[in-house]
């Protein structure tokens, strides 16, 4: 169940290309970003995936079929692939969090007892469980996000594409949703983020795509992907600060926090015992 | 977005003083009004069409898709004042009978058929070049040159700006309720047009208050100052 | 022969109401250049008068709150949002809501007057629907009887206490009607039919506007009363 | 011409205090950061020292007179202290960019060459001169966020708030805004941030202020300020990476990266020389 995507081109208007002969494989990993600068064609390349726009030329196949236009296609794919926009504020109808997680679940007719039961499951899932009878105008930014994200978590889904997740969020809520798509990870629904954080892919994505002006400059495991500097300036982004440091102190480029610490202390404790050596040889 | 609006400030004519463009325009427009006359009318389409597509640049297969809306409408609402019923069948040149009822065309309906053809396309054209080649931003002067209500003129200021606004969030909405199974029957197509509705209303209250605040803030004195370059 | 006719007939009428159903549902507008000068000059002379009374009040409310004027903006480009969604309606087909109810309910027949007028000149100049040259018969139809049929039927509904949502279906699928009968009146007086005159044109042209229009009445009301309903709930 | 601020307490509704006996004194840095998570109060404390929103208890001085709140007062501290919201789309009225950005100096009665001048500087300042004549929606996020800090630098403000400068910019659209608001800073205009954007902060601020519901938890020069970690994490931030860096290798704090990298390649060749010195003694 995944999505291939070969020499995909789309196209608003004459001479201007939004996405340009993409390739695309996303079983290369379970947590999938897309990195790219406003305008570089991430969302361009969502709403072809989701059918919403028909690719101008290339193929998108999911499941290895090629993804169909007709309203059943489109419904079964749908069924399938859940997408979280970035802003929750339009993808919230109701003014109850409950009926409105349940919006898409009434939609295609699944009885009101298991719709309980995928709420509750949702809700859980992204720690909410207290919102279930809030009105949503008393929910805050991030928590309005996270019910945007339980409805798409209720409905099931085996890939959810998650578009700048955590643009404008605080650093608490920021984190309450790195463990969301974690925890999604872990029960086998794969993730696909675009984002133009790249302290937040490098976190969490295990294969990375850079998108520049639609084309795909650079795709490869995450830690591999930002070592090409220039690329990623080139793009319109910026190193992760966790690479920046380790390249700028010429060590080794580690993909978590902790592991350069580790390494840290290990080397630190070595230097010294090099020089406590060199000073009991010197005296 | 709305594609007129994109061809306004993209055309080759978008920095022609707007009060030649307008004029012109509209002199033409009258013209065609004034007088009927099949082979003035087609004079103006073939003249409009040439300065739309040649000097303004745009488009010919985008200004052939924007004429082919209303040119259907036209043919298609003329079929009432092309088609007759009458008891007499003299009256019209071909006709079928139902019962006593006579249906059909007569020569007079034609003739009108024909006018009304010439006139629409022509008129059409003319408007067309005008919203074709100037931005809303440029006809807003022209409407302060014919004195109209300021009032009218600061309301339609403003509601074009949120025009796009609205669109873009209606496109949005509309969007992600498609895409949780929104529309997917005659039912649920009710139900989620009238939560796009609800949710545009409301978010529109909101704005308005926080807009309030942008207002006092920017020392706003009651007037949206409209100044164009004289 | 006789018969063959008669059966080419029905299918040609059949087809024309298959084809022209989508055409017409968005026929409340009259088209750019539709009617002669003399009708354009005509119904422009009648909707000035309802104008200046609109203005003077929407007016009055801006001299009271200047911010007001960003509300009423506001309420435009709602009712300009509200006229391009497309609702599918009970035939399959799908048409623009007029918005032109809801408007009235939510905002005041004299507001809608100004508002309405304007979303017309916007309709006209950015999406080509209706017309400059015919902005006075149109104005006249939507923004002006239509706005009224609605209000004066909600207003006379709600003091008799009939059910809620009764009356706001009634106000703007009947104000939607009336929109329709003042177009198809329109034109038929523009072009009277040359074998009857206008009583003739008259007949076919609400004749062929009730076939096709009342579904959509009645989806426009339905619409309102939902939306009505989920907006006076909080 | 400042801000001071003193037991300031504002109250939405009963039993819910907004800000808590807050004192402030905004002479103490010409970049002055406000951080707190999502709800801490920070726009609730821009509101007030706007004067839209009138002091529950104690007072705001401004030029060492108190704030008052008749319509005459009002337009005179709005014409020396400017806001930016976070949402652009919400203050701008007018289709044009030139005609938004002249929209506030025309309120106060400025002839239009000045403005014309005016505008023309503010535009260059947000490096945004070439949208002069673009219509507004027809400008990405970033650049109307740069049109809306247009409009405030016009007005010639002593003072100008920002409200989440960067949300949800891209890393060009906020190295942009990072340069407007060092350039701001140059020409003496006091520049006030709140953000939840440690590094953002961290960056660019010389004195920063810690809010946590309500109350100031913190306030110092930047760098001290975030020495205090467990204030930091219970006010729902989190450390500028910078600042994690260096506590979590034991190295001096640094305000700036370069400074960090500066001192790491000293250490190394100090420490390559005792090294090289131990292995010649050793051999």
């Amino acid at each position: 169940m995944m999505f291939k995507i070969s020499n995909l081109t789309y196209q608003y208007e004459k001479n201007k290309l939004a996405l340009n002969n993409i390739n695309m494989d996303f079983s290369k990993g379970n947590v999938i970003g897309v990195i790219g600068s406003n305008g570089s064609g991430k969302s361009t390349l969502f709403m072809n995936l989701m059918g919403i726009l028909k690719p101008t030329s290339g193929e998108i196949l999911f499941d290895e079929k090629k993804i169909k236009h007709d309203k059943k296609s489109l419904y079964n794919l749908r069924k399938d692939v859940g997408i979280v926009f970035q802003d929750p504020e339009k993808q919230i109808f109701y003014s109850m969090v409950y009926d409105d997680i349940a919006f898409a679940l009434r939609n295609i007719g699944i009885n009101e007892e298991t719709i309980k039961e995928r709420i509750h499951e949702a809700l859980e899932a992204v720690n909410g469980i207290d919102f279930i009878n809030r009105p949503i105008h008393f929910l805050s930014y991030g928590q309005k996000k996270r019910v945007a994200i339980a409805s798409v978590i209720a409905m099931k889904n085996k890939i959810v594409l998650l578009d700048e997740p955590t643009a404008g969020l605080d650093p608490i809520s920021t984190r309450l949703i790195i463990d969301i798509i974690k925890k999604l990870s872990k029960n086998n629904v794969k993730v696909i983020i675009s984002s133009h954080d790249m302290n937040l892919i490098y976190d969490i994505c295990d294969y990375t795509y850079i998108l520049n002006k639609g084309n795909i400059v650079e795709e490869g495991l995450t830690e591999e992907v930002f070592i090409n500097e220039d690329k990623i300036i080139d793009a319109g982004l910026e190193l992760p600060w966790l690479v920046k440091v380790c390249k700028n102190m010429n060590f080794p480029i580690f993909k978590n926090e902790r592991d350069l610490y580790k390494y840290w202390n290990e080397k630190i404790e070595n230097v010294e015992f090099i020089r406590k050596k060199s000073i009991e040889k010197v005296t | 977005m709305i594609e007129i609006d994109k061809y306004a400030y993209t055309n080759e004519l978008r920095d022609m003083n707007p009060n030649i463009k307008v004029s012109i325009g509209a002199a033409i427009l009258l013209l065609s009004m004034l007088i009927s006359n099949i082979i003035l009318s087609i004079g103006t389409v073939l003249l409009m069409s040439v300065i739309i597509v040649f000097i303004a640049k745009i488009d010919l297969k985008s200004y052939i898709k924007l004429l082919k809306i209303p040119i259907t409408f036209i043919l298609l609402s003329i079929i009432v004042t092309l088609i007759n019923i009458s008891k007499d069948p003299k009256l019209l040149i071909y006709s079928v009978n139902i019962g006593n009822l006579y249906i059909g065309v007569s020569d007079q309906s034609i003739n009108t058929c024909i006018h009304i053809i010439g006139r629409s396309m022509s008129c059409l054209t003319c408007v067309y070049f005008i919203i074709l080649t100037t931005p809303f931003n440029q006809l807003i002067f022209i409407f302060k040159k014919l004195h109209i209500s300021d009032t009218v003129i600061e309301l339609s200021m403003l509601i074009y700006r949120f025009i796009f606004i609205f669109m873009e969030e209606v496109a949005d909405i509309r969007q992600s309720q498609e895409l949780r199974f929104g529309y997917i029957n005659l039912k649920t197509s009710y139900k989620s047009l009238g939560l796009l509705v609800n949710l545009l209303y409301k978010r529109m209250m909101i704005r308005y208050e926080e807009m309030c605040i942008s207002l006092d803030v920017k020392l706003y004195d009651g007037t949206f100052y409209i100044v164009g370059d004289e | 022969m006789k018969k063959f006719k008669q059966w080419k007939l029905g299918l040609v009428a059949a087809l024309m109401l298959i084809v022209l159903n989508p055409a017409i549902s968005n026929a409340m507008h009259i088209m750019e250049g539709y009617l002669p000068i003399e009708w354009s000059i005509i119904w422009s002379v009648i909707f000035i008068p309802f104008f200046l009374v609109g203005l003077k009040s929407i007016n009055k409310i801006v001299k009271e709150n200047p911010k007001k004027k960003v509300l009423l903006a506001l309420c435009g480009a709602f009712v300009f949002v509200l006229s391009a969604l497309k609702i599918p309606s009970v035939t399959g087909s799908c048409s623009h809501p007029t918005g032109v109810g809801l408007g009235a309910i939510m905002f005041g027949p004299s507001v809608m007057v100004v508002l309405g007028t304007i979303v017309l000149l916007f309709q006209a100049i950015l999406l080509a629907h209706g017309g400059l040259t015919t902005l006075g018969a149109n104005a006249f139809s939507m923004a002006i009887v239509g706005p009224i049929v609605s209000f004066l039927i909600f207003k006379l509904l709600k003091k008799k206490n009939i059910n809620r949502r009764w009356t706001v279906f009634l106000a703007a699928s009947l104000g939607d009607l009336a929109t329709y009968t003042i177009t198809a009146l329109q034109l038929a007086i523009a072009f009277p039919s040359s074998t009857g005159g206008v009583a003739a044109s008259a007949a076919q042209f609400l004749g062929i506007f009730f076939m096709t229009q009342i579904p959509i009445a009645i989806a426009e009301g339905l619409l309102t009363t939902i939306i009505y309903d989920l907006v006076t709930k909080n």
